[in-house]
């Protein structure tokens, strides 16, 4: 029933829907078909924690919204995701490298949700991280070949990276409303993840080839619902027919 | 000859043909025809209903779409690979694609408008492919037949389920039943040009026959699937867009009226409403795609190098 | 209060929107700061035209409809324009051609309407006229250029010529509905039109030294409501917000 | 120097300096780097607003927002233009902005997110503009004067125009109320430091204040423009997201809290939420745009060519 809660779970639940909805973009427009199965299947995941997130966030709630009140029914401003999941796809390599900077967050992020008191976060965490453990590898393999690739592919590359690195800060900001429940044992210190992320970017970007670059001034807002001009565009199309039909069942 | 005969005598006996197996070139090249022609469907397919994907009105169908499409990837990819054991490249396939040379489903020239078509496609469309699909699970080709008990199983759920879309528009508001009309108004005809021309025009029947690569006729294969559609559509309270359709009491089949087979012929030739923009989209998709499939050639190359000199170092 | 005038004048009005919608898509993506303005002009000329159309189509039907209501309220199914109108803007060379190609066949088609029996189209189409006369100039000027100035924008034009021809056709398409609105003077004769659209399309088409494509089969539909595949994703976005507040002032 | 006092005689006399006079080079670098910044400031300005013109909730409103987008590129002509007397191309200018090399209102790296950014940029932007704009009006620069008229006219037209699209959003539903708030809690800072950094801080002023080309000091005129701006955010029944705002009944003036000038200086910087969007946008505008230009060269020199052809036969 608690406030907080509600809105740490729908925050999960946006991250996951946003960056999922970005990946199944990329329907019959990926650049092999083993990668077009690979990107969806990773949307699909992601998509799937979005529902359940959702649905125990309606339940925490209990006012009856349902996953679908939830995702199709939310204006832009009362989204909570993050930043760099909501940004336009971009070429392959951006892609890519999103998803290497954000599951190799969302890994070790999972894994500690999986030590909430909250049985149901728990739950979920155990099953996201499986998945995430599989969106980074890939993600990962990914940027190494891309990387360590051909000119083309290093220059779009370093592109795309100096790109995403001003949305990565965004990533360990506590809300504050989600401290206390840090503390109480149901969510997880994000900033205390910083160092393994760091460990981990900096394993597959020496495998890359690649630079890490420079931090600088870090982008935010989304989880005050502060977006990027993109968000707004992005949900006009994905709630478009639910919104066009009020009440109707599909 | 002699080969012709024993290869004969073994497609009769119901025995499976083998990649590594002696079999007649017309054989090969009416194979590699078939099921390229088969997995460039699944792949343009992929487009008509990805249009709907980002604006799925539920997460779940949202969820269940891209599932489709996805399956649809794969069907691609077990059917091109059963192509390849017949000796030819997948690059070598997908150029034909692109370039035009090749052909895939007429129905995925006809554009998706609104979201019952989604529903409409896993019905019909995969509902008639099925009926094609089925007997080419006995195909005498062993892989092809392999890879088609994959695919059946999987478009018997995609049907399914798109009939079970069909169902909750039907009944839901009285704008969503509208929308299932429309999508059955513009899918039926198409659906029934997917058996191909009628059997007195066939051109390729009687020499697959024989090689039981096909086992019924296009009007029989027709005729069952309209037989088993009619009564679903009438179920959802439709109204199929066929004035003569009607219920043949002595043959216990259903009668359709005549199917325009000019429009049929056009779309085949290329002036279908979608057409140039399936091409289009795939070839977009091919070359955007380009330096990332060279960057993993030469990644994989670079490794390859450096593996290598790693063991000519430890052999010193 | 009859439904073939409220038809028709909705078909007016959805042509006049769609394209003026496209067109505004240009809006700080043009070549030319002067192009940007020329393309806006355009635009609104266009939005304009639609405005007063919804207007008179809502006051024919008599059902209290306003624009909007008609405009953002409707169903892709229900939107009667030229699938020409509704194509994506593509590079400016497919712009140009377009707005040529259409341009040719609405200046003598507003022209006609000039002499309606109803007075309201009448007036509506002496305006236009005006208007269009201007939009053919220019797009003609543009696509002289284009055609007569390198080889890139030679290239450009004709794939632009070529993909645009087969949307040409359902101009001259008379719905059923309107021949009898013709016949009373009150709509004009698509058909009758075809033979000086196609001269002044040679006119322009010699002087940018481009080749006439050959007339194959015509795509159409949009007339009957069936569309490409753009309108829906267009109309997701235009009426995203509108639809979002149902019964909301603005 | 004599041309040197000559010439502030001329701006002391309240006369206008036009294109061909004498003028010092540092009076000419200001102007142009002062104009060229305006004008890219309305070039850029349109993107934010341009956001939106695909989704304004009416036909009215959609013909409005196109119509003053287009104002806007409008005022870029005429400023462009005004740069241009004093020896700058215009394709010089639109490099120096899109290299990064040229600055431009910093407002504009900010997001429009919701409707409501539209009629808050009308109000508050374009109210904060007029005041700056104003007293250039009556600019030493001739040129810059005339085009600052033209300016004003139509910027206090639009303020107008999106004081009432504010006013309709306070008087609609509770969401349209929300979002009118939402935008004026985002807008209101970042309008106040359009004015620039405070007057204990700011660099070019005294100059620039004795050339007459800048009348009055930043901090007078933000003074006036939360003057002015204060009462109609109350009419509108809107909160100010500044706890410290308070009138002040000695000086009749509204006193505001703190500006946040480390946010502005990291904002001109170039790390704004939208810096790298906008002329990452502008310069794929220009990139895109660029083989119309060469055509449109292409094609007028052709034609030069064949007159001059025409001529030399005229002439034989």
């Amino acid at each position: 029933m608690s406030t907080p809660l509600f809105a740490y779970t729908l925050r999960l639940a946006d991250d996951a829907l946003v960056l999922g909805h970005r990946l199944s973009e990329w329907t019959s427009r990926a650049p092999t078909l083993e990668e077009e199965m690979a990107l969806a299947n990773i949307a699909l995941d992601l998509i799937g924690q979005a529902r359940v997130l959702y649905s125990y966030a309606g339940e925490v709630e209990g006012r009856g919204r349902s996953e679908d009140d939830l995702a199709y029914f939310r204006d832009e401003a009362a989204f909570g995701n993050l930043l760099v999941n909501e940004l336009p796809n971009g070429d392959f390599a951006f892609t890519v490298v999103r998803q290497a900077l954000v599951s190799a967050f969302m890994l070790p992020y999972w894994t500690a949700l999986t030590a909430s008191r909250d049985a149901t976060l728990a739950a979920i965490a155990a099953k996201a991280e499986k998945e995430v453990s599989y969106h980074l590898r890939h993600a990962a393999e990914w940027l190494v070949r891309l990387g360590d690739g051909t000119d083309e592919s290093r220059r779009r590359s370093i592109a795309a990276l100096d790109e995403l690195w001003p949305w990565t800060g965004e990533m360990f900001e506590m809300p504050d409303d989600e401290r206390a429940l840090a503390e109480a044992g149901i969510a997880v210190d994000r900033a205390a993840l910083k160092a393994e992320w760091s460990r981990t970017v900096d394993t597959i970007l020496e495998e890359a080839t690649l630079d890490r670059p420079r931090d600088g001034w870090m982008q935010t807002g989304g989880r005050r619902g502060v977006h990027t001009e993109h968000l707004g565009s992005m949900l006009a199309v994905m709630q478009s027919l639910a919104r066009a039909h009020p009440g109707a069942t599909w | 000859s002699v080969l012709e005969a024993r290869f004969q005598a073994r497609i009769d006996a119901e025995e499976k043909i083998e990649p590594n197996d002696w079999m007649p070139a017309a054989y090969r090249r009416t194979l590699v025809r078939q099921i390229s022609q088969h997995a460039h469907s699944e792949i343009i397919g992929m487009q008509p209903e990805g249009n709907w994907i980002t604006r799925a009105p539920s997460l779940r169908r949202k969820a269940a779409l891209l599932a489709k499409v996805q399956d649809e990837g794969g069907h691609g990819m077990y059917l091109y690979a059963a192509a390849e054991t017949l000796g030819v490249s997948r690059e070598e396939l997908v150029e034909q694609l692109v370039s035009g040379k090749a052909k895939y489903s007429s129905i995925f020239n006809y554009p998706t408008l609104n979201w019952a078509d989604i529903g409409a496609i896993g019905w019909l469309v995969d509902g008639a492919a099925i009926m094609n699909q089925i007997p080419l699970c006995r195909c005498s080709y062993g892989p092809y037949a392999r890879a088609m008990i994959r695919v059946c199983k999987e478009e018997s759920f995609h049907q399914r389920q798109g009939y079970e879309l069909m169902l909750t528009l039907c009944r839901g508001t009285p704008e969503q039943k509208a929308m299932a009309q429309d999508a059955l108004n513009r899918w039926w005809w198409p659906s029934l040009m997917m058996f191909g021309p009628s059997d007195t025009e066939s051109v390729h029947s009687g020499q697959t026959m024989a090689w039981k690569i096909k086992r019924f006729s296009n009007d029989e294969l027709r005729q069952k699937f309209i037989d088993a559609t009619v009564p679903q559509g009438h179920f959802l309270g439709l109204t199929f867009p066929d004035p003569d359709l009607a219920f043949d009491e002595a043959t216990g089949h259903w009668q359709h009226g005549e199917i325009d087979w000019s429009e049929f012929a056009r779309v085949v030739a290329g002036d279908g409403p979608c057409n140039r923009q399936r091409l289009a989209a795939k070839r977009k998709a091919e070359a955007d795609g380009a330096w990332v499939r060279e960057a993993a050639l030469a990644h994989a190359d670079k490794r390859r190098q450096r593996q290598a000199a790693a063991w000519r170092v430890a052999a010193e």
